[in-house]
């Protein structure tokens, strides 16, 4: 068993404990952001483990076999993945900072109280 | 942070060329490393640079925000036509169907060259807008 | 809420976040174990990467395989990737303004 | 014709972009028309392909015109056939509502047609990482939806639907990974053909299966996070409370079966029954859990979020039981539990998008939120009222309605499962009771005065006070009431139909679903709802609800019970 994914794994699991652990509401997307580059790390590790030359056929690399090149098809897809990271991380730091206007808190238990007692202020007196 | 002369000067001299590697980034995609995404974001980060290294007035006179909104999606529409186009002329959506040239100079590639400058300004734009917005509501 | 519950809380925390280690690192296990029982099929199986490098040069006219693949072959992602893109800024643009303009509204 | 699916993702996704070209240049006003444009020209193409759909065969394409080993694949099949006309259907009675009010600016309908579009994409597309791209389209489409009125609960739920659900999608990744790894290829034709290859050479429990079980269900925690089912349901309250009443009605309705057909083509390529029985708990589960916690809630579209929690319940169940992959009852007869819940996702996106718009209607004149605080207002809005007590038998599964038909085909086809069959039928009580309880709005207030906000006496309804809610609201929700009627009426075509779509066999059996067995069973679950009604009126009964509702999960715990029910999953597949 390689030692890299196991790494990688590892560092994919301290975002997820990132994510779900942090109370503050920047935390928690930056937790995202390390799950999103351990995620791409690991697919491009397991692209590379299929040969040993870059996916670019010019020069030497041009004549050689298949199973000498680099699998290209993980690392095309982690662009969209990377850059779904992207958009996904500016969306919530934006939602983040509205609620950090609106709550004057970044603390999600807090925000959370504060957002019951505004959308229920009285229970009814039943 | 106090933006003090030197940063000014330093950033608007460091831009050009960040923005010029960026841009090689995109040309050269389709022959070396690099390409649409990449180079779009080398392209933003020069921007950005100049956006924190200088009061923010001066970048949108010579980046104004209607433009880079604009060009964005202008982008976006000439993929779809790009793509609505190799729908109607060769029966497939987004086929390739400009003639490819022997593949070794930049433009002898055709579709893949237009296709990565346009994503190359999308993203450039894009991410410039997104740190704008949030740097500004700041 | 009686003031002793300061060791309570710190009581509930450590069961808390143990519980969470727990979660987490079963997680990592089932999934480093799954990778490792799974036999990665051999390179030369892989029909898809196999086509693409034969292929790319000729199909897409890109020698970067990497570009021949996401504006070649699979540039229906590279669409779904810009509207994606598109979208997050058009939604930066019009929440990013919450903090000032906030308007109650169910 | 074989463009078909390639046109239906591209029609809203032209005219999210004159939407986008209104944004830029505010003097020419075609966000509207595109849009309203572009979900006729799909539902047009939807109904053009019909025939060639039900002849099995079936529209496909490769992007790009590449070699099928290495394109993206879309295909219109009966499933996604389908879910196209759910897609369509509802967002048009959505987008109708949508444009009898003024408030919407061109970048509402820039966002909800690239909703369509990429709901549209996520059926048709038969490449894992393109669903994947699609899943993400048009969840950042909800995220930004759910909190555009930028009120500060909804930037929040909008908050917690985003965090939650990229985390699942990372994992959905991390699923990708490993069958990527293990098979070489991303395309669900090729993956089945080879978990099927496999099952063939051992077919007893393959000991070391080409991909392993831990793939599908990290697949599952993403997709199952889109479709709210037991473990990954706490954001969807929130996000559907607090959205704009035209985008609950759509994310209630339409989105959560989306996830489900990506489910269910997720099913049928790992083709592997013992990972198809487990959605006969989690259905079950689920249809308890939501039941519950709905009865307890006092705000309307709390009330009717869980409704939508408990009734994927019952989808899921059906999809448990379908002989489809599962090959559960030992006969050859099928228990027609695919047909089942696919007919009864249908009939759900009608009705409890009907529901959230007449609700939302109700909420907008009333003025408030809570069941308690509103009243009296059948004789305010008399049409919403009749609109309303179509969608609200038909989730009691009252006949002739089409939650009646689809009910019981559910009812049916986990039949052979009796504990199953025991929890959907107390949760059908409670349905029941729930909905007497959300009907008080309309009834005029007699025993308990509301404390409310605008309490309208039933007396003062001068002709004045009665508020026109217009043409297109009133098309908005009469399109969906008339559906919901038409459906019931026509159990055995219906029935037929959608088991030949789905591809199951037919059972002659099931086609006629009016059967005084049945007939009496709805009698006998509807008077326990209303027993159950009178009790939670009482006294003691207010305190239980309150009590039920006060524990909201915090967030932190939401999220840890994510990996909670993957852990569970991984156990049973163990």
């Amino acid at each position: 068993m390689e030692l890299s994914p196991i790494l990688i794994v590892i560092l994919t699991l301290t975002g997820i404990w990132g994510t779900i652990a942090c109370r503050n509401l920047i935390k928690k997307v930056i937790g995202l952001g390390i799950v999103n580059s351990g995620v791409v790390m690991l697919f491009v590790y397991v692209g590379s483990r299929s040969g040993s030359h870059a996916p670019i056929l010019i020069g030497q690399t041009a004549g050689l076999d298949a199973s000498q090149i680099v699998d290209p098809l993980p690392q095309a897809l982690m662009l969209t993945a990377i850059v779904v990271g992207v958009a996904l991380t500016s969306l919530a730091l934006v939602l983040a900072y509205g609620i950090h206007a609106t709550y004057g808190t970044l603390d999600i238990r807090e925000a959370e109280r504060r957002a019951k007692e505004q959308l229920e202020p009285e229970e009814p007196a039943q | 942070m106090r933006k003090t002369d030197i940063l000014d000067v330093m950033s608007r001299k460091l831009a050009p060329f960040v923005m010029l590697f960026g841009f090689y980034l995109v040309a050269n995609g389709h022959l070396s490393p690099g390409g649409g995404f990449q180079g779009g974001v080398v392209i933003a980060s020069a921007v950005i640079l100049l956006l924190l290294a200088q009061e923010a007035g001066s970048v949108t006179t010579s980046f104004p925000l209607t433009a880079l909104s604009v060009a964005e999606s202008a982008a976006l529409f000439v993929f779809i036509s790009v793509g609505i186009v190799g729908l109607l002329a060769a029966g497939a959506f987004l086929s390739v169907f400009l003639p490819l040239g022997s593949g070794t100079t930049v433009l002898d590639s055709g579709f893949i060259f237009v296709l990565n400058l346009v994503i190359g300004v999308k993203v450039g734009a894009g991410i410039t807008l997104i740190c704008f917005h949030i740097l500004e509501a700041h | 809420m009686t003031v002793r519950n300061r060791h309570g809380s710190v009581w509930k925390k450590v069961v808390a976040s143990s519980l969470l280690l727990f979660l987490v690192a079963a997680t990592g296990v089932l999934f480093l174990d799954a990778y490792r029982a799974a036999p990665a099929s051999n390179p030369e199986a892989r029909t898809e990467k196999r086509y693409i490098v034969d292929n790319a040069k000729r199909e897409t006219g890109a020698e970067n395989l990497v570009t021949s693949i996401y504006l070649g072959y699979r540039a229906f992602d590279t669409l779904g990737e810009t509207i994606v893109l598109l979208m997050a800024v058009a939604g930066v643009v019009r929440l990013a303004s919450a903090g000032s303009g906030v308007r109650k509204k169910p | 014709m074989t463009q078909a699916p390639v046109v239906l993702v591209l029609l809203p996704l032209v005219a999210a972009l004159c939407a986008l070209i209104e944004k830029a240049l505010p003097r020419v006003r075609i966000a509207r028309v595109s849009a309203l444009l572009g979900i006729l020209a799909g539902v047009a193409v939807t109904l053009l392909a019909f025939p060639l759909v039900r002849s099995g065969v079936y529209p496909t394409l490769v992007v790009g015109g590449f070699d099928s080993v290495v394109g993206i694949s879309l295909t219109l099949d009966g499933v996604g056939w389908i879910g196209s006309v759910i897609v369509l259907v509802i967002c048009l009675s959505g987008l109708l509502y949508v444009l009898s009010e003024e408030q919407y600016d061109a970048l509402f309908y820039f966002f909800y047609m690239m909703m369509v579009s990429g709901m549209e994409g996520a059926i048709l597309t038969r490449d894992l990482f393109n669903l994947f791209v699609f899943l993400e389209i048009f969840g950042i489409a909800a995220y930004v939806l759910v909190a555009y009125s930028r009120a500060g609960y909804a930037l929040l739920a909008g908050y917690k639907y985003l965090v939650m659900s990229s985390l699942a999608m990372s994992l959905f990744l991390l699923g990708v990974l490993l069958i990527y790894r293990s098979t070489g290829t991303l395309s669900l034709d090729r993956l089945a053909e080879v978990m099927k290859g496999a099952a063939d050479t051992n077919p007893a429990r393959p000991s070391s299966p080409p991909v392993p079980g831990v793939a599908f269900l990290l697949l599952i925690v993403g997709i199952g996070t889109r479709t709210a089912f037991v473990p990954y349901h706490t954001w969807l309250p929130e996000a559907h409370a607090s959205a704009p009443h035209p985008v609950s009605a759509v994310l209630s309705g339409v989105m959560i079966k989306v996830a489900f057909i990506a489910l269910f083509r997720l099913l049928t390529a790992a083709g592997d029954p013992h990972l198809a029985r487990l959605f006969l708990w989690i259905g079950a589960a689920t249809a308890l859990f939501g039941v519950g916690a709905a009865l307890a809630q006092i705000d309307m579209k709390r009330l009717l979020a869980f409704h939508s929690v408990s009734q994927m319940g019952y989808i899921l169940a059906a999809l448990g039981a379908a002989t489809l992959f599962s090959g559960l009852s030992g006969s050859t007869a099928s228990t027609g539990g695919a047909a089942a819940s696919f007919l009864h996702a249908t009939s759900h996106a009608l009705f409890k998008s009907l529901l959230f718009l007449t609700i939302g209607l109700v909420i907008t004149h009333a003025g408030a939120r809570t069941v308690t605080a509103v009243h009296g207002m059948g004789s305010v809005l008399p049409l919403v009222l009749v609109a309303f007590s179509v969608g609200a038998l038909a989730i009691a599964g009252v006949p002739p309605m089409n939650g009646f038909v689809s009910k019981k085909l559910v009812m049916y086809s986990v039949k052979t499962m009796p504990v199953v069959y025991r929890v959907l039928w107390i949760a059908g009580i409670g349905t029941v009771a729930s909905f007497l309880k959300l009907s008080a709005v309309f009834r005029k207030a007699h025993s308990t005065p509301g404390v409310g906000v605008t309490r309208i006496a039933p007396g003062d309804t001068g002709p004045e006070l009665r508020p026109r809610i217009g043409l297109l609201k009133s098309a908005a929700i009469m399109l969906p009431a008339l559906l919901c009627v038409v459906m019931g009426l026509f159990p055995g075509p219906l029935y037929r139909t959608v088991s030949g779509m789905v591809g199951a066999t037919v059972t002659a059996g099931l086609a006629n679903v009016y059967t005084v067995s049945a007939l009496l069973d709805t009698a006998v679950v509807v008077a326990l709802g209303a027993l159950l009604y009178a009790g939670v009126r009482t006294r003691t009964g207010y305190r239980v609800a309150a009590v039920l509702r006060s524990p909201r999960i915090g967030f932190n715990a939401a999220l840890s019970l994510m990996l909670a029910g993957f852990l569970l999953f991984a156990a049973y597949l163990m």
